[in-house]
């Protein structure tokens, strides 16, 4: 395990304390717990907007806290959920009148966890919380029927429902609104990934799992979670074609709809690959007649040092465009 | 029975958990990610120490905070859903400081339904409903038929036993089980492992 | 090698084609050479800002191409040093009259280059060129003596003098002033990093040098180069410690001196490790009552997907902060 | 001496690279990266190409344009410096159709110089400069005591082989050699092999 780090346990806390000392201009914590993490601008009268997760996908999820997009985040252990109590203390701090909307990943920890904080609010604080949970990597399972539960694993494509549910917030929507914006994003946002090395966790000390010199494992979750199919690792471009014929058939996407394309490094890939691979994507959406409204490259959604990449679309309509659009400042994302 | 009598549960409960480690950890490295024994014993230690020194009377109260206790140490899956039933078992009993022996089921009773609110799973999906639910009907109709405590919490404990060895009959839907599909269905649930210490340790407070 | 790429000559100009894909409002080329990257908003009447060299260190050097930075950067093949022929293309193009600056890292093959390209730039175009060297790797070599040639590597600190310059250009100072705000910033930066994996030229295949799994290389360069010394790995405060040791040393910086610090990643490394090591530089700088007035953290400068970090700090002025503050948007670096 | 000649003289030395590639690859494969077998013949064979149907009738601009042609065909250490002395050369011969054998001297001295301003490197300093500066000296004294060319180009050639045997008497202190310190002085240096391969084209053109 080759980590640049002190004591495995303080892994966290000494990452957190790192990130309060880099932006102070930014962020700030509650409760006095360095784990609840908010916004240092708070706006009045805004929804709040909350999410939380494990650690080791940096900059998720933490790093979307600022102006025009998240309000708070509280902070699990390296791929553990972080606790009820403290989305409730993340809740109590943003919430301004307006109410909080939580935007969080579909993993069994943090929906019970999330709920769990949810009627806490309600029943102990009297703050009202609506919740959106993205789940869109098209490898973890089928789509999900009309009534039933969507039980696919949530990606890098969060980044898409952070942004367009910030913008709304911050143009002054209700929470109603906000979620609404939030849900029609997520159910337009669809991920694939493939994965090339594995990670470790830093108390685990050992890799997740082992793959082979010249193997790839193509739909890999962020922790290591089983893909697809493991294969003879490929030329980008036969990669990329491969990931986004799953895409592209999924929601299904027609002739002259809009897309904005997420290329999200997994953590030791070179941003020279991931643009080898926006150049790929931007050949085969062009030979499907779709249209590229705008590109987001770069480690957005980290699995520790893990070797891949993914690939994020969501399909637009002139109102997630505008929220899209909007601009935001956080200490991963900062956008005019 | 009083509160006393709820913390003398809560510590057979976190006994039992910290005496099946080792136990749990070997079940649920088979199935799942061989975290539980460390998560069930870390949380239930916390929720008997949170409520240990309390003067707290209200029996509502007191199983509320060992729930919130035990989802703030272990906010892992089967941290929040026991926690989720030690809240709901609060809030149904809130205000009682004498249990009647029908209390008692009751208390098992809600934390079934705390944990099937927070889950969302249904009995038969191989999951810790499936040690607990057939326990908490055996512990009814023992008591409404006129049974005494002691006996009742046997036949309890006895259906939770079976309700666990049942799960090897039953697909995995839920949780990182679920990913296995068919193959998932010889193994034994560690939830539903969970379920049945929980009743072992109940029996153990009333039959001494 | 498990790299994301198609035919490994093709890395380099795949990756232009994508990032020109991604990033049409703010980079285009010029001469028909992908390699010519110039701004896309061309402000007349400003010093031109022209940097360039070797691939494999995104974001450096072409990342920092745009508005408030740089105007143009020529792109050689991985490691290798783009030819005089591109940057005299990328000269042309961005000057308006007010002259260009070059700021290059201290490579042989760069520094030859770019002299070539600043004379054929007098001769033949009539365009006034200044140039400024970033050497700033105290592991590379001693300080340079009085009237002696600076034989230190440039590294990720050339990013602060890209800035300070940016801003200055920005401010429309004239040709002689950018270059004293860029070599002011040159000579008060300090950098020095530590390697713990090697990386791979896509065109040769392997790695350039081995490192056993329980070591790490104090002081390598960016292209592999050797180090001050090996040994086995440590824990990250006390790396960060024998680091800033030499740094805070080699300038020297004294009691209450207020600096800007770069922590940056080598590629491979995840950000958490990088704010744990942001952590430990605030502890140690304020063990020494030196003012820390601004914090970078991230990938800066690359080197492929090695692992590690290096550390930077620029000492400040009152004007090297306005330059440092002012704002600046390109494809890698946005601050407002 | 005219166009013609200056032509033949690019072909011998692109010949010679072409022809040496290996053995320059493993030159620098000792001290450096390997690289310059293939940069000297991609080098040398673009500047020949680069002029090769050209009607041009200024030497100057022969010189120049070949310069420029290898500086973009190889920007590595040594193709740059090449290209440097290249375009020096053309510039001091500017506006040139006929050659006197002093001239022919003067391509090689402007050459020198051209390489010594871009890489700033003193005699001595272990680099191309040890190989070509005694050549030229060599020649330039010939000429200038009488000899005829062919007996001078012999001259210079020899000189610049004892000069490249010569860098194994020095420190390199530029490029990656240099980081080696003391331990570089034993080794032959790849650059000035290059100017001693330059010096037997030229001999081949004018001895035959
Ligand atoms: N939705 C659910 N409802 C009830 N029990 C569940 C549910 N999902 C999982 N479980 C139980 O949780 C157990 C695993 O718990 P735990 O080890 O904490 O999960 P993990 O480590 O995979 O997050 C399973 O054996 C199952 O009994
Ligand atoms: N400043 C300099 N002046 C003259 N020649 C130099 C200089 N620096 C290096 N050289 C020559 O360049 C040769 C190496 O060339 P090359 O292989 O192109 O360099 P690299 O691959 O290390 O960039 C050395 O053997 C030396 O003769
Ligand atoms: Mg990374
Ligand atoms: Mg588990
Ligand atoms: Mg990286
Ligand atoms: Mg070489």
């Amino acid at each position: 395990m080759k980590k640049i780090i002190n004591q495995p346990e303080n892994y966290v806390n000494e990452m957190l304390e790192g990130l309060y000392i880099a932006h102070p201009d930014l962020i700030t914590y509650t409760n006095d717990d360095l784990r609840c993490l908010v916004t240092a601008n708070k706006k009045e009268g805004k929804v709040g907007i909350a999410t939380g997760g494990g650690s080791g996908h940096l900059p998720l999820f933490l790093g979307y806290v600022g102006k025009g997009m998240l309000d708070g985040c509280s902070v699990g252990d390296v791929f553990q959920s972080p606790s009820a109590e403290q989305m409730l203390a993340v809740t109590k701090a943003i919430d301004s009148g307006a109410g909080v909307l939580y935007i969080y990943g579909n993993y069994n920890g943090d929906i019970f966890n999330f709920d769990m904080a949810a009627e806490m609010a309600d029943f102990e604080e009297d703050i009202r919380v609506e919740s959106v949970v993205a789940g869109e990597d098209v490898a973890s399972a089928g789509p999900s029927k009309e009534g039933e539960k969507n039980t696919r694993r949530g990606v890098a494509g969060i980044f898409f429902v952070y942004k367009c549910a910030g913008g709304a917030a911050d143009a002054m929507l209700n929470l109603d609104e906000v979620k609404r914006v939030a849900e029609k994003a997520a159910n337009n946002v669809r991920t694939m990934g493939v994965a090339l090395t594995p990670c470790v966790v830093p108390r685990v000390g050992k890799p997740g799992f082992t793959i082979e010199e010249d193997e790839m494992e193509i739909g890999m979750g962020i922790h290591g979670e089983t893909g697809i199919r493991r294969g003879k690792l490929e030329p980008a471009d036969q990669i990329v074609d491969e990931m986004l014929e799953k895409i592209v058939n999924d929601i299904p996407y027609v002739n002259s709809d809009e897309v904005a394309v997420l290329v999200n490094g997994l953590g030791a890939t070179p941003l020279d690959e991931q643009y080898i691979v926006t150049r790929r994507i931007n050949q085969y959406l062009k030979g499907k007649g779709i249209k590229v409204y705008r590109y987001y490259v770069g480690e957005y959604a980290t699995s520790l040092e893990m070797a891949g990449f993914s690939i994020s679309l969501l399909k637009l309509d002139e109102e997630l465009k505008g929220y899209l659009d909007a601009p935001a400042q956080t200490p991963f994302f900062v956008q005019l | 029975m009083n509160r006393t009598y709820i913390i003398r549960l809560l510590k057979e409960i976190q006994d039992i958990m910290v005496g099946n480690r080792d136990y749990l950890i070997n079940l649920d490295s088979i199935v799942g990610d061989g975290d539980l024994g460390l998560t069930m014993s870390d949380g239930f230690v916390a929720a008997y120490k949170a409520v240990l020194d309390s003067e707290e009377p209200d029996i509502g109260k007191i199983l509320y905070n060992a729930g919130k206790a035990m989802s703030t140490a272990v906010p892992s899956t089967m941290g929040t859903l026991m926690a989720s039933g030690f809240m709901q078992a609060g809030k149904v009993l809130k205000g009682k400081t004498e249990l009647t022996d029908m209390d008692i089921a009751d208390i098992f009773g809600a934390y079934l339904e705390g944990v099937a609110n927070r889950g969302k799973a249904k009995v038969g999906d191989k999951t810790f409903l499936d040690g607990l639910d057939p326990a908490v009907k055996a512990l009814k109709e023992a008591l409404n038929a006129g049974e005494l405590l002691p006996v009742a919490a046997t036949k309890a404990r006895v259906a939770a036993e079976e309700g666990f060895k049942n799960t090897t009959n039953m697909i995995a839907v839920h949780g990182r089980a679920a990913t296995r599909g068919e193959a998932s269905r010889t193994l034994e649930d560690p939830g539903a492992a969970v379920a049945m210490l929980i009743m072992k340790a109940f029996e153990k407070t009333v039959v001494g």
